[in-house]
């Protein structure tokens, strides 16, 4: 099976064959050899050319993984053929909105915009408490506030649209 | 004499203490509000009884729910932990009133230390050096820019109510003053009822270090050595460790010593700790008293050979203390690192959630207090403090090598956490070199905080056969949890 | 210097190899055999080669793979952990000739001691006391009966090439004889390819304590004090402790000395332990040295301080020792009860099958050595041993109570263990007394051994309430292990 | 719903009764309140009239429960009046076989029986090898050797026949 890492506007190529007791997996030409069990939901232990890894792997999104290692957690970003061509034509598609959404379930305590006001990228418009915490939330670009879409005080779910944002006169 | 004791607590705090009682043969009472029913402090305790639904100020900071549970459960104590009721005079009392040994200090004793600004008259009156700053709370703005301006920029704002970072904000400059004070009384307000601040010099580059002391009821007072707290991220204590590096046998004396005059100011009795601002020229500062137990008290314990919650029971019930002063004989080294369920890679958002699978450090050195467990979950409505890994080595170099192998061998499967950052901290070559200030993690971990470490060829094989079992044998990745992916898309 | 160690076997103690070669920057190299390609030790390691089949025989016990893996890998050394090649003379010849250093004694040395009569004959030479006996192997049966009736009943038959209570027996009277060499000729056959054995006198209610040694190749040797290992299943130890109750420190110091005296007597190098038998008058005679680390070793270094696999990787990479004998301290008592994947309600026969779950216990005093982990497998090929539960208190009442709680805290779902015999040995009276014998467990727990506890009307409320959800919520309690269940059926 | 606790020739009489957050379970004409949280497959959290406790419950085999509280296990033979009609139906019905049985998958070392032999109770049968050790299995009656199931050498399943017995003619 053929596929495609995108990383610094590159595409890097990925196979992966199955073979006895695991794969061989060719990443940007560079073949190993891999024995792989699957150990819990997104837990694996790999054996690559000798070396032994044990690796969380989530999928958060379509065609994004989150690698965790004992140094640190990688976002890869990986593509079949396939999915590489939708992507394609999706792109331009109006692109991806500039909402700010709830980072997690909480709890609105100040609104700090109103809607028709011009705010700057970076700009704090809305605090979320959640597990005795404050968090400003802030613009993800400059914008016009199109709707809020939660009042002080208001309980949210996390991922929720807060507050939605037009993008400048200029911009559109 | 002690018999049942009632822990008006939760999280790991609650269950390290449930287990002193156990090796004490005493019996433990937990509480537990609605969202804990199945926490490891209601699965250990020997006994336990629910107090109200789970927002916290209708559970654990209900005082009255929790002498109802005293009373019918027939705890003849109460040990308040940290948080929530521990620092509340007003419980101590009312414990007091119900017949109940309150595991802690006086309510004077409380008191006088819990209003910042009074403990700091009282430090100052007790020879005891305090950082220049208002005695007074603020009552506004303008006068807070006054004092400001008097003092000197940069200053720190506090919470005169409180302690543990919630309502404290640096002000480099007369421009941040209104932002701040408004922010500070208001997280104040929110965390402790209270929102008065006041202000103090900010001392630069500091260091945040920290002495615990032990008073009984019969006049003795000891100090147990230096807790180094300066790896803070936004005035929160990630990492600690016991000794200091900075800290040589003279200054911890004298350190000492002065920690003992304070706790002698205030009548103290029970454990407690007096935290000090250190500059890098070793000048120390009195900032607080903590009169309670502290989080990090395990790096005290794994140096001394002592058990600090042990001592504040027998201390609760009279005894007096079996050691004195020169007694105390420190042996290598010790560190902590705080697990907290929140999101490195996105501003440390905390990621309540369920918990899939707990695989905890094990081996030589390594010591975890912890409350999660697989199946579990946490909670939105409490601290993201999930559990404490100590770890303990001869010196320094080793206690560090085994902290990184036990970050490494933790496994929490199914939230984030902050275990990959603290990994970076206690691998950083200056934090190996001791060079630890309060402003190391803006200062070397850079603006962003957290590094993503550079890509990996395992992670790109490790995704690539994720992807083909998900296509060919329907062995899934999970998905992130609901909220972070949300964000995580948001952020783009 | 020493960059990469190859660790020659499994479980637990490669785990814990492993934690210490990480702690020093040492890369590590695992083997495996196909039963345990998921083990942890497999997953700890930096790298990690299969060497064969399952049965021990075709893998870990395979000279030749191991040494193929070695040579793959670029290790510059071998750790043999204990069991397998650990003593095998010749494979650690082979690794000097394949250029590794082995982390251990000298080929020489293990020889000397390994054939057990002959380490007698040294041991008497070099003026160390040992229990009147042959002191060459016995031919025959009726060589046997004629030593056994010149030395007097009762006496212990004992492998002459292995110990760790394989082909062990003791014989109380003529009758015995017969079938008592026979099992234990075939069992040394079975266990150590050679079936000779040899007699002993049995000392009476004796107690089993060991000195733990160190030596330097620069002729330096140390003892580091003794383990309490009197607490014994069928010649098997399964509770030990450090220091031992019976011990004095005059009798420490002349025990040490006397067992370094054994160990110079063989040109000692590395970490070695000497095993004596103490009658209850307090003589004590030596029994044997194992030129390898003991499975109890975590006590020592509980108490010393002193982590000994560290010590032994130093020693072999060339280094002197960095302590002299005045500079041992010990601080505290520790224990360690070894948790069996066996079940103690069926003759103690092992129960290998699956984990469902884990949750190893936690907290102050308490560290865990195992291999063992949710959603793992405990091997039909392996020893039974599958974790190291060892607790640490300021004195032996305090540890006693944490290794309480430690054997309560810790959860082993789907398989048998003897956790529950354990929590009955060490809250034991006479255990608490410190009244310590190799038949501790006949003595004071029955014939039986095991005590199925009283009934708890606890226990019938779970009964019912699991019946209950079984029927109409289809949450059915899981059934035991069938080859236990089919056993239980067997018994009744 | 109603069950019965067969313990020492004694039938104890139990009763569940689901309640809001858990059961009244009457055990023996004493009722206790009971706060049951399910953790994990065989693990409960109780609350038994205010005290904590954490239980292992397996069934090894029908109407028979393992419970494991901190200080050992204890085996509960519980039953549904019916479940107790049928074992009243059964009994006597040729009861238990005496067959020596395999405690745990393994190998067989070396059969100390012949067929047509007699042996006594606790007499030694068969020696069965496994993780190392050797476990000599005994008769459990007194009996005749009707069948050898396994010879020398095998490898043997959990549980299997290894040694049938014939009660003794005076017994039969």
């Amino acid at each position: 099976m053929r596929y495609v890492i995108l990383r610094d506007e590159r595409e890097i190529p990925v196979e992966v064959v199955p073979r006895e007791g695991g794969y061989r997996v060719t990443v940007d030409g560079v073949p190993h050899e891999v024995d792989s069990e699957f150990l819990l939901p997104g837990l694996y232990s790999l054996l690559v050319d000798g070396k032994s890894w044990e690796v969380n792997v989530y999928s958060p999104e379509p065609d994004v993984y989150h690698v965790h290692l004992y140094d640190g957690a990688r976002r890869v970003e990986l593509l079949s053929p396939i999915g590489l061509v939708l992507r394609a034509q999706s792109t331009g598609a109006g692109g991806r909105g500039s909402s700010v959404r709830a980072p997690m379930p909480g709890r609105v305590v100040k609104v700090l915009v109103e809607v028709g006001q011009e705010v700057r990228k970076g700009q704090g418009v809305i605090v979320v408490e959640a597990m005795k915490m404050q968090n400003e939330l802030q613009a993800l670009a400059d914008g016009v506030v199109r709707e809020l879409r939660a009042r002080e005080g208001e309980g949210v779910e996390g991922g929720a649209d807060l507050v939605v944002l037009d993008p400048l006169a200029e911009g559109g | 004499m002690i018999r049942k004791v009632l822990i008006a607590n939760r999280g790991e705090i609650a269950v390290r203490i449930i287990r002193a009682l156990r090796d004490m043969g005493i019996a433990s009472v937990a509480v537990f509000s609605e969202a804990d029913r199945k926490a490891r402090h209601v699965r250990l305790a020997d006994e336990a009884y629910p107090i109200g639904p789970a927002p916290s100020s209708q559970s654990y900071l209900r005082a009255e729910a929790i002498l109802e549970a005293a009373r019918r459960s027939g705890a003849d104590a109460v040990h308040p932990g940290y948080g929530f009721l521990s620092e509340n005079a007003d419980f101590a009392r009312r414990c007091g009133e119900a017949g109940l040994a309150f595991i802690g200090p006086p309510p004077a004793a409380i008191e006088a230390m819990g209003e910042k600004t009074r403990a700091r008259q009282i430090m100052a009156r007790a020879g005891v050096p305090v950082v220049p700053g208002t005695l007074e709370p603020l009552e506004d703005l303008p006068s807070a820019l006054r004092e400001a301006r008097r003092i000197g920029y940069p200053v720190m704002l506090k919470a005169a109510a409180g302690g543990g970072g919630k309502g404290m904000r640096l002000v480099q400059s007369e421009e941040e003053m209104e932002g701040a004070f408004r922010n500070a009384s208001s997280e104040a307000l929110q965390s402790f009822g209270d929102g008065s601040v006041y202000l103090e010099k900010a001392v630069l580059r500091p260091r945040h270090i920290e002495m615990q002391v032990l008073a009984d009821g019969k006049g003795n007072c000891l100090w147990l050595g230096e807790r180094e707290c300066s790896i803070q991220r936004r005035h929160q204590k990630i990492v600690e460790e016991a000794p200091s590096p900075f800290v040589t046998p003279d200054m911890r004396a004298r350190m000492g010593e002065i920690a003992v005059r304070a706790a002698r100011a205030v009548g103290y009795v029970n454990a407690g700790t007096v935290e000090f601002l250190v500059s890098p020229e070793g000048e120390f500062y009195f900032m607080e008293m903590n009169t309670r137990l502290q989080v990090e008290h395990p790096v005290t314990e794994m140096v001394t050979g002592l058990d600090l919650v042990k001592e504040q029971i027998r201390i609760a019930s009279g005894e007096p203390l079996r050691i004195r002063q020169e007694d105390l004989r420190l042996r290598g080294w010790a560190m902590e690192c705080r697990i907290y369920a929140e999101d490195p890679e996105n501003g440390f958002l905390p990621c309540p959630g369920p918990i899939v699978a707990v695989r905890l450090p094990e081996g030589p050195g390594v010591r975890v207090d912890s409350a999660v467990y697989g199946s579990g979950e946490v909670s939105i409505h409490y601290d993201p403090m999930i559990a404490k890994v100590i770890a303990w080595g001869e010196d320094r170099p080793a206690a560090a090598a085994v902290m990184n192998r036990a970050l490494q061998e933790f496994q929490i499967v199914g939230i984030r956490t902050n275990r990959h950052f603290l990994l970076q901290i206690v691998s950083h070559p200056e934090f190996l070199a001791g060079n630890l200030s309060t402003d190391f993690i803006p200062r070397f971990l850079g603006p962003g905080e957290y590094r993503r470490p550079e890509p990996h060829p395992v992670a790109d094989i490790a995704a690539a056969i994720a992807a083909y079992e998900s296509a060919v044998r329907g062995q899934a990745a999970p998905p992130a949890q609901r909220s972070v992916s949300a964000w995580r898309r948001a952020l783009r």
